[in-house]
């Protein structure tokens, strides 16, 4: 409260001295206060289903929508699946081309290179989604011998080539971040390269990496339209669990193929919106963190430890 | 031998970089192998004769008016973010909160779009509503490009300017921002890009089917290409060769947004020595 | 380079940018509103205020094809008419009718009792056009089934299928293969859903199986069918394709088996057919462009577009106006 | 005894002609200076002599550069055993991201030289070399950074000295250092001489004075002057060595 008071009047004495700022301020914290209203806006209207359904919301395995039964689990571990998928696929692909353009291309190459593959992280999603249904699922399905591609597994490789330009994005950037002064360091002592990227480079960029896959993460999760079109959208976990050649029906997903179905105000309106809750909380948690991981490392490097 | 070790040690490091390479050309030979199935002429018929032009144009207002409200929106916090902001527990928080809107899945976005902008404020379907729903996904872009561009501001060059008695505010709009001018046009060029192909956020507020002509006010929904493509594919279900033209477009479109912005920032790096 | 050379770059580079890329919008703002403006012609009468009046629809993915194709071509047959086509459900259009957000909600079902009771507490009169005819056709690929060896079906039978009370062909009937059924559905919400499963599975309070794959649209189904394997499922009759065995369905034990077609759907004996409506808050105005335009889906060439579509004209014919 | 043999080394970076024609030998167990203002060439020619320039992009080096008799520039010798050989240590202290222990073991885990003797007592022969040892016995495990910036080019010092090297190279190596931290490296280094030849970059005039044997002077990129300290400092040749020691440019 005591913050708040001081906050207060020194933001009024701020307004007589410089108008401008108070403008500034309030730009900056638009994020803020929309991060509010959407928290605001998507718990309320989401409110119904925790409170008819309570935690079997979150844990119960049945989401049947003629039944008016809404238990997310199928979904949300659908969306686990095929984002775990994703990052193994994903994390060696990208952490590797990451350290081959930073330490071992030539430099010449690097910023073609770099620049054609952060061309790959904007290309839409569903271009992405619609060559995964034409291209990628028919080749799953011949040479797994199932009747559909449209499988977890297909989802899963098309979230990792969505994936892969963050992780060697914001990895490569990390990694570009290691003093030049920690490689002489290690190649005047008569390091090899590979000794180097080894002991100097990977260790000191490891958290930064770490905060990239989050990030790539944190994407991927909330990934909607490309893995809408390729993940079969089943309501169901498969059997066994692990078995990446069936249908799963990711969060995202399910909110926008039902999305135009549901009536405004309707339980199943709510449940969509609980779907839209549990995605924000997720992201946000996975966010928090990778910031972390990054604030905590540079805090070591200044030496604090 | 070592170094014939390390050689072919850093040969397999290269398998993912040229599976990553593959990829992209793969991606791309798929989507040129329908450039001899457009028609162009189809890029400047209307919807009403089977074309694409409201939708291209559609995009375009959609992505003008979402930049409009980001962009300075996102400068102005970004320059109270490095030039004013007191180190403290609020300037902390809103770094964060930055991030965290970033991270927000495009679709928990297109929900708070709906039920807030459409429904609260009620704008309806419309294009103003996919202007404020787009302009949240690029607002943190456009800051933390903003950011970094009036970072690299010498320090020199402000105080020369704080020096001759120029009040701060004066020094931004003098100095600062015209120098940091360049990054900041390409964070909002990457911020276009970012968000000229998403769907999810304009599926339930701002895009319909078919109608008459581009929207005459903010107030009236609009076509779309991504849109379209959505709903052909997976409402209607049409056949992939009758879309592959919007398809087409909307990756060239939005390929050659970001390549804009690429080449913009390389071509003042250049220009600009204290960038190194 | 000095700063003020910079300076002025970066600053002349942004005006320039933002001009063009206003000038751009103008011109193509304009160049867009004067190609779509269509040709004049008469086929109504002349005095009235709808020519320039504006409408839109919402609701069903089925009716949307037909919407969309007949939007479009009565825009080009009057140039000042504005017709906006949303997508959404059959849901959607009920609930944005009873909300009064549009002018035509669009349906591939009968409305339910929730929607009624919802729509008479807003004072709303739940108005149905049948435009077209459907039948939803239960289709399994042809390792189960084909035109030497046809399958035939009771509803209940059906039922039990999707429920998943039968888990296998050989429990269907004997001689099918001994392999798991693989079911395919649409979504919830989907008219198509909805008119198959008032008709399998509500009699018999059978629920559908949540092992069912669910697609989110007719040539979705199809495609999964024609290349899955010993799977069932179900499609509007515009989708049958010769890929897929179509099951003959009678409705109860006893009664004839019917293969669907046009006259036995037209005939009401192919047991699972249905209407798709547009739907209005009350009789719409005489001489309104909602009348108009539920009137044109209704004329020789509205139902021209029907049946380009894959659904079945009206076995009535409306005259027009 | 010679230890560095430099003969004709041209060096270019990306196409400038920074070292030209530069021969010289040093002698063992001597501290061998290499002074002149910035942009000379000097620190080029030093890291010509463990062969640090190749990791600059566009660098070409032409001429030969003899230690113990060897051209290392001959194309057959084995450039991480020669950086092992020829220790370096920088103009700014450059401990790396791990403990104190790790970074003097740094080397000699990866050229797997703690055969016999153990890691341990590597690291604390290396320190106590530094007179490191005492100071920092009670917490090796803590991050290098924790040290002040003299402690830590001492730090750099011992991890050099750990895979036993025969020559040291200094980059101006108290530049980024207050007056006793010098006074302190400087001793060091006298000491250091007695066992390993050592080649010192400074562009302090004094400093060479203090702790040379041998002192060259470069001037863009050409060597100007080299002998033994004293001669050069009492009796200059060139005109322009005089002036650059009397302080008239530099």
């Amino acid at each position: 409260m005591g913050f708040r008071k001081r906050g207060m009047s020194h933001f009024l004495k701020r307004l007589k001295a410089e108008p401008v700022e108070v403008i500034l301020f309030l730009c900056a914290s638009s994020s803020i206060i929309f991060l509010f209203l959407m928290l605001l806006f998507i718990a309320k209207e989401g409110a119904q289903a925790f409170l008819t359904f309570g935690i079997n919301f979150i844990i119960g395995s049945v989401w049947e929508t003629n039944l008016d039964l809404y238990g997310a689990f199928p979904l949300i571990y659908g969306s686990l699946m095929v984002v775990a998928g994703a990052v193994v696929i994903a994390v060696p692909l990208g952490v590797v081309t990451a350290i081959f353009i930073a330490e071992v291309l030539p430099f010449s190459f690097r910023d073609l290179i770099k620049s054609l593959i952060e061309l790959l992280a904007s290309v839409p999603s569903i271009i992405y989604g619609f060559v995964g249904l034409l291209f990628i699922a028919p080749q799953v399905a011949r040479l797994f011998g199932i009747s559909s591609g449209t499988v977890a597994l297909t989802a899963s490789i098309v979230l990792a080539i969505m994936s892969i330009p963050t992780i060697v994005g914001v990895s490569g950037e990390v990694i570009a971040a290691v003093p030049r002064d920690f490689k002489d360091a290690a190649l005047a002592l008569g390091a090899t390269k590979w000794q180097t990227i080894k002991s100097v480079v990977i260790p000191t960029a490891k958290s930064g990496i770490l905060a990239s896959i989050m990030l790539g993460f944190g994407r991927a999760i909330g990934e909607t339209v490309a893995v809408l079109m390729v993940a079969g959208n089943v309501a169901l976990i498969p059997t066994p669990p692990w078995n990446y050649l069936s249908p799963v029906y990711p969060l995202t997903a399910t909110i926008a193929m039902q999305m135009g179905e549901a009536a405004v105000g309707s339980l199943e309106y709510s449940a969509l919106f609980g779907l839209g809750m549990i995605l924000f909380i997720v992201t946000f948690i996975v966010n928090t963190l990778a910031d972390a991981i990054v604030k905590r490392e540079s805090k070591f490097r200044s030496g604090v430890k | 031998m070592s170094k014939v070790r390390e050689k072919v040690l850093f040969a397999f490091l290269g398998i993912p970089t040229a599976i990553c390479l593959g990829v992209f050309f793969w991606l791309a030979s798929v989507l040129l192998s329908g450039f001899g199935t457009i028609k162009w002429n189809l890029l400047t018929a209307s919807v009403l004769n089977g074309g694409y032009l409201e939708m291209i144009v559609g995009s375009a207002y959609l992505l003008l008016g979402a930049a409009g409200i980001a962009s300075p929106v996102g400068v102005l916090a970004a320059i109270y973010l490095v030039e004013y902001a007191p180190r403290g527990r609020l300037t902390r928080v809103i770094d964060q909160a930055i991030n965290n809107l970033a991270g927000v899945p495009s679709i928990v976005i297109g929900l708070f779009g709906y039920t807030f902008f459409c429904r609260q404020l009620g704008l309806g379907i419309s294009l103003a509503a996919g202007w404020f729903t787009l302009s949240l996904m690029m607002i943190p872009i456009v800051i933390r490009g903003t950011e970094e561009a009036v970072r690299m501001v010498p320090n020199a060059f402000k105080e020369a300017a704080l020096a001759l008695g120029a009040s701060k505010w004066r020094t931004v709009r003098s100095i600062t921002a015209p120098s940091a001018a360049p990054g900041i046009i390409t964070s909002i060029l990457l911020g276009i890009a970012r968000v000229a192909g998403e769907t999810a956020a304009i599926l339930f507020t701002s895009c319909v089917l078919v109608t008459r002509g581009l929207p005459k006010s903010p107030f009236e929904p609009v076509m779309a290409l991504a849109f379209n493509l959505f709903v052909k594919i997976v409402a209607l279900g049409e056949s992939p060769d009758k879309v592959f033209g919007i398809a087409f477009i909307l990756f060239l479109m939005v390929i050659s947004l970001a390549a804009a912005a690429t080449a913009f920032r390389i071509y003042y790096r250049r220009r600009q020595p204290w960038l190194k | 380079m000095s700063k003020k050379a910079n300076k002025g770059i970066s600053t002349i580079a942004a005006i320039a940018g933002m001009l063009s890329l206003l000038i751009i919008g103008l011109v193509a703002g304009y160049y867009v509103n004067a190609i779509t403006a269509g040709n004049q012609t008469s086929e109504f009468e002349e005095d009235s205020s709808w020519r320039t009046a504006s409408i839109t629809l919402s609701g069903s993915t089925t009716v949307l094809p037909i919407a969309n194709a007949s939007a479009i071509a009565m825009m080009n047959k009057y140039s000042g008419v504005t017709i906006t086509v949303q997508g959404g459900g059959s849901g959607v259009g009920y609930s944005n009718i009873i909300d009064g957000v549009v002018d035509i909600g669009m349906a591939s079902r009968d409305p339910k009792t929730t929607e009624i009771t919802s729509a008479q507490s807003k004072g709303v009169n739940l108005w149905l056009h049948p435009i077209a005819l459907d039948a939803v056709c239960v289709v399994v690929h042809p390792s189960v089934a084909n035109s030497s060896h046809s399958l035939n079906l009771t509803l209940q039978d059906v039922g039990k299928i999707f429920a998943g009370i039968f888990t296998y062909w050989d429990e269907v009937e004997a001689g099918l293969p001994h392999q798991p059924i693989v079911i395919v559905v649409r979504e919830p919400g989907s008219g198509t859903r909805g008119t198959f499963e008032e008709y399998t599975m509500h009699p018999w309070n059978y629920n559908v199986t949540t092992s069912a794959s669910v697609q989110p649209s007719n040539p979705a189904v199809r495609t999964k069918i024609e290349t899955t394997p010993y799977s069932i499922g179900y499609v509007s009759f515009g989708f049958l394709s010769d890929s897929m065995h179509v099951v003959s369905l009678a409705k109860e034990a006893g009664k004839p088996y019917v293969y669907p077609t046009i006259s036995s759907i037209a005939k009401g004996e192919y047991p699972i057919s249905r209407y798709l409506y547009l739907i209005t808050n009350g009789q719409p105005k005489s001489g309104s462009l909602a009348d108009r335009f539920i009137d044109f889906v209704r004329s020789k060439e509205g139902q021209q577009i029907v049946e380009a579509n894959g659904y079945l004209k009206l076995p009535y014919v409306y005259p027009a106006s | 005894m010679v230890k560095v043999d430099i003969r004709q080394l041209n060096v270019w970076l990306k196409g400038n002609h920074v070292l030209k024609d530069i021969t010289l030998t040093t002698k063992e167990n001597a501290v061998t200076a290499i002074m002149g203002p910035s942009g000379c060439g000097k620190t080029t020619l030093l890291r010509a002599i463990n062969r640090m320039n190749e990791i600059i992009a566009g660098c070409r080096t032409t001429g030969e550069l003899y230690i113990n008799g060897r051209n290392i520039y001959d194309g057959e010798t084995n450039v991480y055993e020669l950086r092992r050989s020829v220790g370096m240590v920088f103009q700014k202290p450059n401990p790396l991201p791990k403990s104190i222990f790790e970074n003097v073991a740094f080397g000699v885990k990866i050229h797997k030289m703690a055969n016999g003797e153990s890691l341990a007592s590597i690291v604390e022969r290396s320190l106590k070399e530094v007179a490191l040892w005492e100071e920092v016995k009670e917490r090796l495990n803590d991050s290098a950074f924790s040290l002040s910036g003299g402690q830590q080019q001492r730090l750099c010092i011992a991890r050099a000295l750990a895979v036993n090297p025969e020559i040291i190279l200094l980059d101006e190596p108290c530049s980024a250092l207050d007056p006793i931290a010098t006074a302190k490296i400087e001793a060091l280094m006298r000491k250091l001489a007695e066992k390993y030849t050592v080649i010192i970059v400074t562009h302090n005039v004094q400093q060479a004075a203090r702790v040379s044997d041998y002192v060259a002077f470069l001037y863009l990129g050409e060597l100007v002057e080299y002998g033994p300290t004293k001669h050069v400092f009492e009796n200059p040749q060139s005109k322009l060595t005089e002036r650059y020691l009397t302080g008239e440019f530099g």
